[in-house]
């Protein structure tokens, strides 16, 4: 399905690197919820006008509301997308699946993972647990059943899926593009093993040894390009540097509700400028409080 | 309502009062058995406080796995108000991957998990997907997570909702069917094939339920503020009545205390709204 | 297929260990080759006096061999048995072959991978690529084919296999069964998550805080007995312990070709003995040495 | 043969000769091409050493999965005679898990496979699991490892023997089919399915073969201290013989010192016949 990247340095820019998602690209996003979500490729992203894409993956949450309401996304095939009970229903992602804008082919997490296995393991299909008997397979005409040759049980049955880009973030990496992620690693793995072009962003670019100390996770090989991107992930996570920013998170969500006007306003000053620009408009350096104390961190969720 | 402390963090006198969403979490989290394997997924926080209060009570040999982050018996200081954090990892010897719990849970090797629902039928069927149905929603839900799969493997389940009272949740039929409950329009679970026990306990901010044997909710208890009939109006379906419906049993001083101790924060409390976040139980009431 | 082991305290002796593998078994047998492989476990399994085992996994040598020799298993299905160039052919193994005595249905890594990988994910079977035009198939009744729904091609499939028991040996590990290991894993993962009931076979029984701090590869919860033996891999190796013990196996090959009175002189000497008395015999301390230098290390294989 | 060293060591100058267990890995070695992926099996001496060799010399950016660890790309001080040793992790930054390999060989990210076997036939499928076949075999080798797998799926094969002069190893019919080769009795490659090109070179004691169109294999080129007619008579099948067969071509004193550096205890040494391992070519011989 996908061969090998072999070049010794791959560093490039924010822009060179999204430059690898053309338009109609079927893109898997990394991370999870409001987790070691890649932001900063994202914001790329948009800055690029980028169109008709069909995002995959498990359960998120700005990356693809930002991306759906910059009009990046056609097709969303993810299992969840949301700000969970604390700020709510994502509000770009619902009004473009209220409004027809945005077709949404809703999976499930174990679909999405089997699909992504099938793809790494060169199967053309898998058998997968559930879905039958849910509403599932109605939006989804690619799936279908198999009848297992030993038992007759009639299962669900699922095509691999390999995206053409997945955009990754982690803290820390090489120039060779060794990445070094903390757990949960939700889909990471299995994204940048089935995926065709890898594109990550890290938060610190670090030797090959700090990375082999650390442990790699998502090896050099199967990664196309990295870029440097400090809080890289903001405003979501990613542990050990900083936490979730609720407040800007907040902010965000309030925007996408309003729509119109307050989007484009909220494109223009956080989006539709330089990474560092937004790193020093967001504040972000104050989530790295959260290792001070418990007490601090509880705070940065009050 | 402020509760008064003992001097030791979270711990409670047994005079104290307690509120409805202390008294939820504690009814949920009795659905679980010690000795279970327990999940919950994301956008569940009282279903995370329940998991943890069982296990700081009558379930302390119960395996909780934490949603979205999969870390094993974390013993988080507080629980924040989203689940992938590294927060609620504290103290986990093992953190699974991803799809080792989605494996686990596939083969039958998780006993429990909390589901909840815009929508829920008579018999425990979810829509965590869309009101109005698709591919043309009235209200696009945030999704089901593994829910389509592992609704259909797990041992048993524990549904939940909030929003019974509104007499929109509980209906007769689900808009769009996220995560299987006992019967659906394509038959049941054994005949769909899938191995899971279902819907055990139907939990609302009205009352505890269960399934009967043909699988259909069945009221056990209310709350003692709240009628038979009331919780019959607000639901959209015929409801099956145990013969001696009672009250919810009071939570007692040590679960009122874990509750408190484990989420300090008070996510539970985003899942209610503002008149049910004011009923407040007890001798204080 | 398997559920969880939830007790705080799994420690027993390798003779209630290995009580748990019954006759007529389908045992696993964790390492690969001449590496982590559970001899003392294996050991104790000769001194029950097992008969009929089926043993599964991928490329061994002593373990089964050892097993075959004594009797113990009535079906090998592995990848591989043998001692590499160095030591060649398995005796034992070969005889029964060649004897009829022991049934052959020789399997191939990523078959096996995929038996184990369907008991894990909870399907009753799983398509693989490889296998149509080899002979492979001709000793399995229970493979078959699968049409893939979606692409019309034909492939391999294969149902899963949950093994009875699966025996691991891993340098530390902490009275609840949370072990750690060093790379490669080989199956031990698999065989972990897939199989009924997991033994393990530690060289030292250690914290939790230990093991938590070398990393869990194997949880607590999918291993239902743990047993302290020292150098419980030799004569195979299990670093950053021990290497392996080149001089006892020769002795042992040897003694495996000859068969009959030499073979039983092997078992009385080194099999039907303490574990104790096998350490002070074999002199296993020497192997700590590798770690002096790279001549000591080379040194051992001379 | 004492191969002379110029102080450094494992260099040595082109005045010294070699050993046909050198120059056989320095031709294994060339079958490597730069930024390849390549892989060897256990049991497998030769090919393991000949990987490292191509890497320190004509294929530098060729990713080496180092047999049975899958460890990526280590500089191990020596090859120990047994695959799985820690002594092969050497410097890896990288060690795959055992399914990651496999998954990559099955997906096609893997570009080469070295494919030894007791028998092998004109088409490349080689037997090495029973001589005489199953379920009643006269030799039962140890057996095939992935190779039913993954010969179907990696890119290129390359297959070696050093039992070619044995006249009992290139045979009409393998009498039981591991490992797959251009064309079995169930059929061809492409009507099987199997996406990957197959044996790509074979290279034995005597020569150094490719494969024609039809995928038989050809002599393209012999050791000096071997005949053509000599090949023939030692193959079991209608060998195809190249127009222009030449010799193959000497090891250069990089190669050489690349083996001598790599496998300082001769492990290569372990495949061969005595006679063979007396071979000895060059100035100094």
């Amino acid at each position: 399905m996908t061969g090998f990247h072999l070049a010794a340095d791959k560093r490039t820019t924010l822009e060179e690197a999204v430059a690898h998602v053309r338009d109609g690209a079927t893109l898997a996003l990394g991370g999870g919820l409001a987790a070691r979500l890649p932001m900063a490729l994202v914001r790329a992203l948009v800055r690029q006008g980028t169109t008709g894409l069909r995002v995959v993956g498990s359960a998120h949450s700005i990356d693809v509301d930002l991306l759906v309401g910059a009009g990046a996304v056609a097709v969303c095939e993810e299992s969840y997308v949301g700000f969970e009970q604390d700020l709510g229903l994502a509000p770009a992602f619902r009004r473009g699946a209220e409004s027809g804008s945005l077709v949404v082919r809703e999976s499930s997490c174990v679909t999405m993972l089997t699909q992504l296995r099938a793809a790494e393991m060169g199967v053309p299909f898998l058998p997968v647990r559930g879905l039958l008997g849910t509403d599932l397979p109605t939006l989804h005409p690619e799936w279908g059943t198999v009848t297992c040759p030993f038992t007759g049980q009639l299962l669900a049955a699922v095509p691999a899926l390999a995206p053409d880009v997945a955009l990754l973030h982690a803290p820390i990496g090489d120039a060779a593009g060794n990445l070094h992620l903390d757990q949960p690693y939700v889909l990471d793995e299995r994204f940048a093993h089935a995926s065709r072009v890898v594109v990550a962003s890290v938060d610190r670019l670090v030797s090959t040894a700090e990375v082999a100390a650390a442990g790699v996770t998502v090896p050099a090989h199967v990664v196309t390009a990295v870029v440097e991107a400090p809080f890289g992930a903001h405003p979501t996570s990613c542990y050990p540097g900083y936490a979730y920013d609720r407040t800007h998170l907040a902010e965000y969500v309030k925007a996408a509700s309003a729509g119109g006007d307050a989007f484009e306003a909220y494109l223009d000053r956080y989006v539709r400028v330089e990474e560092q620009t937004y790193r020093d408009l967001t504040g972000a350096e104050r989530l790295t409080a959260w290792s001070a104390s418990d007490e601090q961190w509880q705070e940065l969720f009050r | 309502m402020s509760a008064q402390t003992d001097g030791r963090a979270g711990a409670v006198r047994s005079t104290d009062g307690w509120t409805l969403d202390e008294w939820f979490v504690v009814a949920l989290a009795r659905t679980v058995a010690d000795g279970e394997v327990v999940f919950h997924g994301f956008a569940s926080p009282c279903a995370q406080v329940a998991m943890h209060v069982a296990r700081r009570t009558h379930a302390p040999g119960s395996l909780l796995v934490e949603g979205a982050t999969y870390a094993v018996n974390p013993e988080p200081a507080f629980v924040p108000p989203t689940s992938n954090d590294l927060a609620l990892h504290r103290d986990a010897v093992y953190r699974m991957r991803f799809e080792e719990f989605f494996d686990a849970a596939c083969r039958g090797a998780v006993d429990r998990m909390f589901l909840s629902g815009g929508q829920i039928d008579a018999y425990g069927n979810t829509n965590v997907t869309a009101i109005g149905g698709m591919p043309h929603p009235k209200i696009k839900l945030g999704g089901g997570g593994g829910g389509a799969n592992i609704s259909a493997t797990i041992g048993a389940l524990t549904v939940w909702t909030t929003r019974h009272g509104s007499g929109r949740t509980l209906v007769e039929t689900v808009d769009f069917l996220t995560d299987l409950g006992h019967v659906t329009p394509a038959g049941t679970r054994a005949e769909l094939g899938h191995t899971g026990g279902g819907p055990q306990w139907l939990v609302t901010e009205l009352g505890v339920l269960d399934y009967t044997a043909d699988g259909r909710a069945r009221l056990l208890a209310t709350f003692p503020d709240v009628t038979v009939a009331q919780v019959e109006k607000a639901t959209g379906f015929a409801l099956a009545v145990a013969d001696d419906v009672g009250t919810v049993p009071e939570p007692t001083p040590a679960e009122l205390a874990a509750v408190r101790d484990v989420d300090p924060l008070g996510v539970r409390r985003l899942e209610f709204g503002p008149s049910d976040l004011a009923r407040h139980f007890g001798p204080a009431a």
